[in-house]
């Protein structure tokens, strides 16, 4: 059996053992092997010799970074979208109201995880004369925005889709946030590669990995002409 | 080279170390002193619960510890002292267990034949004698709480000005490629670090309790 | 007025069993053989050793009973087997430890006491560079300057030698009664002992085997023929003062010359204390002019006991109202042909007898 | 209930944490040794230095040691020996150091005198009289390196079976809002660790030291 | 064969400073006032306080020059004034310690020692289970089990009762004569001391003041006027033998009989070295026939000098080729009429002169 590992951004945990299970029934010969870390994490790995021959990241700016580096093998391929949600469970309405009131707001760190920088991309959008200073409540990633929600620490966050539905809340405990661009997940193959890898790249944008991707919230990826 | 921001996490930081140096020295002397000196069955099992903080990666023991704050400190400084104190607290008590269970109960009888009282003892006593536990214990706790983001990020939220200390914001460099600020913080936290210990240190072995050892 | 103590202990081969009073005034000796329970004892019933249905009252205060009263309201000076100093602390802060929290009127002064143990020059060292002598020095001092009710000391003059430790044995019999302190006091030391003590306990196997006082103590067995030794009550007699550097004594109208302790000035007619070994004392039928020997005493055979070597015989005398032992051969007794009432006179060599005196009372 | 790489994972974080504790101990113990009895100037030095890993942030230590260990133990299980060992050295060398200090070097002194030789004088003296500073050091570091992830994660990188220990699972399982399987590895953890420490404590504290405290 | 030391080094008010060789034979007693260096030097010759530039060798080895040749290859019993045993190691463990790394055949058996020492009953106990004398037992057990080549004390005694203490001052003596065992032996009790020891070492200050064979060092002072014993060599007499229990000693032709130590048998004609405290000695001009004294023999006086007390004389008498010293008043000086050249009669009391032979040589 030859081992393929790859390495993913955390968020993408729940539809990836799927699709990966899927894989290895249909290939055999291929036992893989995920590793989870937050995209800045994986980066430095890969810089520094991490055996991963594909890399997973919830949005494409790391990738592009090996890509400049020559870490991988070609630009930084999209094959899906991510969409961010504000998950409110104690209090239901219109999703500005709510923010606009909120004592604390979860979410992920802008400075590096994907899921914060667009949360904060729309609180700069729809309320650009607000200063949320002091009312935001960072997490290290968009998983410890939705702990904090979860454990009722804080009464609303900026939340990934995926993880609403992975955790099989109501859907009126969040509003999903179309106004802001969803996330264009993206992966890219480094240079320790084997066929492995390269196979499950190709599965990734087949139909079948494209469904559980959707059934997990994310947004279709449709490829360019 | 340095921002405001980094700045204010630097003060937050030493102010944070500061009081939970304090605060666990105050907590882990008298539960300490109980596991040096009682002769309970609870002993060891007492000893074992407070190792615990140690055997949970920091990032789960903060969720647990942030489902008990949840409607009181979470993401306030308090909430992150409270954190740390739970977290450093062994590093805080097997020190100064040793060290008290070496000084035995001895020193104490001749103190108070002299006339000592209890909170005397301790003073004049107990402080000085166990002095290299004291050292270990501070310098351990001071040090690690420098180091811990993992719990005082999940409990604190990184609010700049009121949890925001530098482990997390040298974190959050490092994760977003910013290496240039990491380093830049790294090392100046590594500096203060050495100068603030080789000071304690080199005090400390210039104790009379060095020649002691000798007769 | 007593220290009362009852308490049972379980140790390694034998249990401490005590149930005794001791007097609380003069200087109470607690000797025994090594191993014998007298450490234990003192740990006890001083509080440092904690034990559970102990007893302890001194004079009218309960120590322990159900309640036990930390050692730090007991006011008990202690002088551990072991030094035990602060080892952070110099010889003056370790000494000024007990000074600073004592309360109320200071009866012993700091420079008396520095100077009686002669500690001056060390009040800068750290305990580590202490001798072993210096050491208890300072441990002794430490715990008279916490101005104890009771002293307690347990061998605390063992690492000094021998001019020291006479020094020091004749200054706890100042200490008690200058300042009337009561004094407790183990030591392996009989002869020191004997030469101080008002009362005797001796242990044996952790428990109180005799005790009373000392001048009884010592004219029954087993200390009779061990230690062979007598007190005697004499009076300082100023009017036929001899020679400048000497002393004159009265003993059932019979006069003892003596060299004189050159740190005691005596008010005439005060009662002086002497203990007089056996061995030091010889004997003949007549006086004998010709001799080194100034001090003969006219006395009495009253009855003689086996010594402890077989060839030996502790005689008992009467002088007055008083009793003198002496340690002759068997072999004198038959040449000089004594018994029950035969008068003899009893020789007391000076000399010997100052050693015993020396310094001391 | 667990699955077969929990049980991986289970397996490979005792092993870790076993070897470290017995890296770190061999280590330790003249690194203290030359702290407690050398009189060099550079003690107060390399004391502070040893100190180090614990001022940084365990990822923030992870990436330096990334840098360092890149091209050879990167992403292996030494790898992660390498940096539990180095995280944790302090845990290891402070309660040595203050157990060897208050130990002086008087018993050795006796000892060599009635014959024994350097490695004699340690095993039949030191080792029993310094247990106590022994067992501080080695559950300290034990159950620090059952509960580190961030060092282990950065130069370990979670694979399964070679770098990918309990914590680190624990920590996936909370990212993947897996709260029920974190849960139960958590409790499972912390059980097997109460239970290892109070047998420890138990059978440590009815040594015959003890008893030595009292006279 | 010798052991030289030379050395120096600082102490607090003095240095040690110290450049002598002990004769490696016998029992050598380093005696000097709490505080006069006598644990620091005995620190410095055995390794256990490593001093730069001190330069030691013990017979043909060298053990510090350059080179310091480790603890655990000098092979000697350390016996310290703090008994230091292993907390960890109950007293048989710790008896064993050195036992068992001993090398070579086993001259000090475990069996004898065990009993020598009377531990028994102790063997199964921890350190801090055992009193303070236990604890000194053991230790010095646990030197001579390790088979030294020499052994070295530091007042190893100062915890035990006088009977106790005797009894091993005697035993170092037979250590010292039935195994060929070089003893050196600090002690702040001189008469232990006089008792035992070929050599004297003097130390006041740090400094060596004095050193020589016991005998004449006893004649110098300050020993002299300080402990006024003098040590007479005599002959056992097997021919005249007298009573069962006595023992007759001849002296320059004069005969002594004395209660005889029991655990010793003496062949005829094999010599006795007698120890005599000058206070134990009185004077005549004539032999007085009906006294408890036997022991009287005709001396002639050679010197007086100053005593401790300014009563008193002592005065140096020649009996034979021997010197015999006595202490007495100055009035009895006068009285009697004595000067240089008179003849007179020396008074040796039986029980005293046994009390100082006692379970001794
Ligand atoms: N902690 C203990 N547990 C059991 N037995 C003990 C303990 N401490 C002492 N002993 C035993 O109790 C007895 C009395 O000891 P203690 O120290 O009171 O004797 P001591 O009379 O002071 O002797 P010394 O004159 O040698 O100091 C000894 O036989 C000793 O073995
Ligand atoms: N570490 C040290 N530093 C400085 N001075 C010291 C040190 N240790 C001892 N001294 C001093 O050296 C002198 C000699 O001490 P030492 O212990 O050798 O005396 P000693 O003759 O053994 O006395 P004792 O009979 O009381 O045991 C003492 O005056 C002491 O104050
Ligand atoms: O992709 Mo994240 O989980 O916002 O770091
Ligand atoms: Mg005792
Ligand atoms: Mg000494």
């Amino acid at each position: 059996k030859e081992t393929v590992h790859i390495a993913a951004a955390s968020s993408l945990r729940g539809p990836l053992e799927i699709i990966v299970g899927n894989f290895e029934t249909q290939h055999p010969e291929y036992e893989v092997h995920i590793s989870y870390a937050a995209s800045g994490k994986l980066v430095a790995q890969v810089q520094h010799g991490a055996p991963y021959g594909l890399v997973l990241a919830a949005e494409p700016d790391y990738l592009e970074e090996l890509h400049a580096r020559q870490l991988t093998l070609s630009a930084p391929q999209h094959f899906s979208y991510g969409q961010l949600v504000l998950w409110h469970p104690q209090q239901h309405g219109d999703a500005l109201d709510i923010l606009r009131d909120a004592k604390r707001i979860a979410l992920a760190q802008p400075r590096h995880a994907p899921y914060g920088k667009i949360a904060m991309r729309y609180l700069e959008q729809e309320f650009p004369d607000t200063d949320f200073t002091g009312r935001l409540v960072y997490g290290e990633n968009v998983a410890q925005a939705a702990h904090r929600v979860y454990a009722g620490a804080v009464p609303l966050g900026f939340v990934a889709l995926s993880q609403m539905l992975q955790l099989k809340i109501p859907e009126s405990d969040y509003s999903v946030l179309t106004s802001v661009e969803p996330l264009p997940q993206a992966m890219a193959l480094t240079k320790q590669a084997q066929s492995g890898a390269r196979l499950l790249y190709s599965a990734l944008l087949e139909d079948a990995a494209q469904q559980v991707l959707t059934d997990y919230g994310y947004i279709r990826y449709v490829a360019a002409e | 080279m340095l921002q405001p921001s980094d700045w204010q996490a630097i003060g937050l930081t030493l102010q944070l170390a500061g009081v939970t140096t304090l605060v666990l020295l105050l907590l882990a002397t008298p539960i300490a002193w109980w596991l040096a000196f009682s002769s309970s069955r609870w002993r060891a099992i007492v000893q074992a619960i407070v190792a615990m903080p140690l055997v949970l990666p920091p990032t789960v023991l903060g969720f647990y510890l942030l489902l008990l704050l949840s409607n009181s400190f979470a993401f306030t400084f308090t909430g992150i002292v409270i954190g740390s104190v739970i977290y450093s607290l062994p590093f805080a008590v097997q020190p100064l267990h040793e060290s008290f269970r070496t000084m035995g109960r001895r020193p104490l009888q001749i103190a108070a034949s002299l006339g000592a009282g209890r909170w005397d003892q301790f003073r004049t006593i107990v402080l000085p004698l166990c002095r290299g536990g004291f050292v270990v214990a501070a310098t351990l706790v001071f040090a690690h709480t420098l180091g811990e983001f993992g719990v005082i990020l999940m409990i604190g939220g990184s609010i700049p000005g009121e949890t925001q200390v530098l482990s997390v914001l040298i974190y959050d460099h490092t994760e977003a490629l910013n290496y240039r600020a990491a380093h830049t913080l790294s090392l100046g936290m590594i500096a203060v670090a050495m100068l603030v210990l080789i000071i304690v240190y080199g005090r400390w072995s210039k104790s009379p309790l060095q020649l002691g050892s000798e007769r | 007025m007593s220290l009362k103590v009852k308490c049972h202990l379980p140790l390694q081969h034998f249990a401490l069993d005590v149930a005794v009073s001791i007097p609380t005034q003069g200087i109470t000796a607690i000797v025994g053989p090594s191993g014998s329970g007298k450490t234990t004892f003192l740990e006890v019933f001083s509080g440092v050793r904690q034990v559970a249905n102990a007893e302890v009252s001194f004079n009218q205060t309960l120590w322990q009973q159900r309640e036990f009263l930390p050692l730090n309201q007991r006011r008990v000076g202690l002088v551990l087997q072991h030094p035990s100093l602060f080892p952070h602390l110099n010889v003056a802060d370790n000494l000024r430890y007990g000074w600073q929290r004592a309360r109320g009127r200071k009866e012993l002064g700091w420079d008396e006491v520095i100077a009686a143990c002669d500690l001056n020059a060390l009040l800068q060292q750290f305990p580590a560079q202490l001798s072993g002598g210096q050491q208890q020095r300072v441990a002794f001092a430490r715990a008279l300057l916490a101005q104890p009710q009771l002293l307690v000391l347990d061998e605390p003059f063992s690492a000094l030698d021998d001019d020291a430790r006479q020094y020091f044995v004749s200054y706890l019999r100042q200490l008690s009664e200058q300042h009337q302190l009561p004094i407790i006091w183990v030591s392996h030391q009989l002869s020191d002992v004997a030469q101080v003590s008002d009362t005797l306990v001796q242990f044996s196997q952790g428990k109180v085997v005799s005790h009373g006082p000392i001048v009884s103590e010592l004219q029954r067995e087993p200390l009779r023929s061990k230690l062979a030794l007598s007190v005697l009550d004499t009076h300082y007699d100023a009017t036929q003062q001899g020679q400048e550097e000497c002393w004159r004594l009265e003993l059932a109208g019979q006069d003892l010359v003596l060299p004189k302790p050159q740190w005691q000035q005596q008010q005439p007619g005060a009662s002086v204390r002497l203990r007089v070994f056996a061995r030091d004392v010889s004997l003949t039928r007549e006086f004998v002019t010709e001799s080194s020997v100034q001090n003969q005493l006219a006395a009495e055979v009253v009855d003689s006991f086996t010594a402890r070597h077989p060839a030996e015989l502790v005689v008992q005398l009467r002088v007055g109202e008083q009793y003198l032992l002496a340690l002759i051969t068997k072999a004198s007794w038959q040449r000089l042909d004594l018994r029950p009432g035969t008068r003899v006179v009893a020789h007391l060599k000076a000399a010997a007898l100052h050693e015993t005196l020396r310094e001391a009372l």
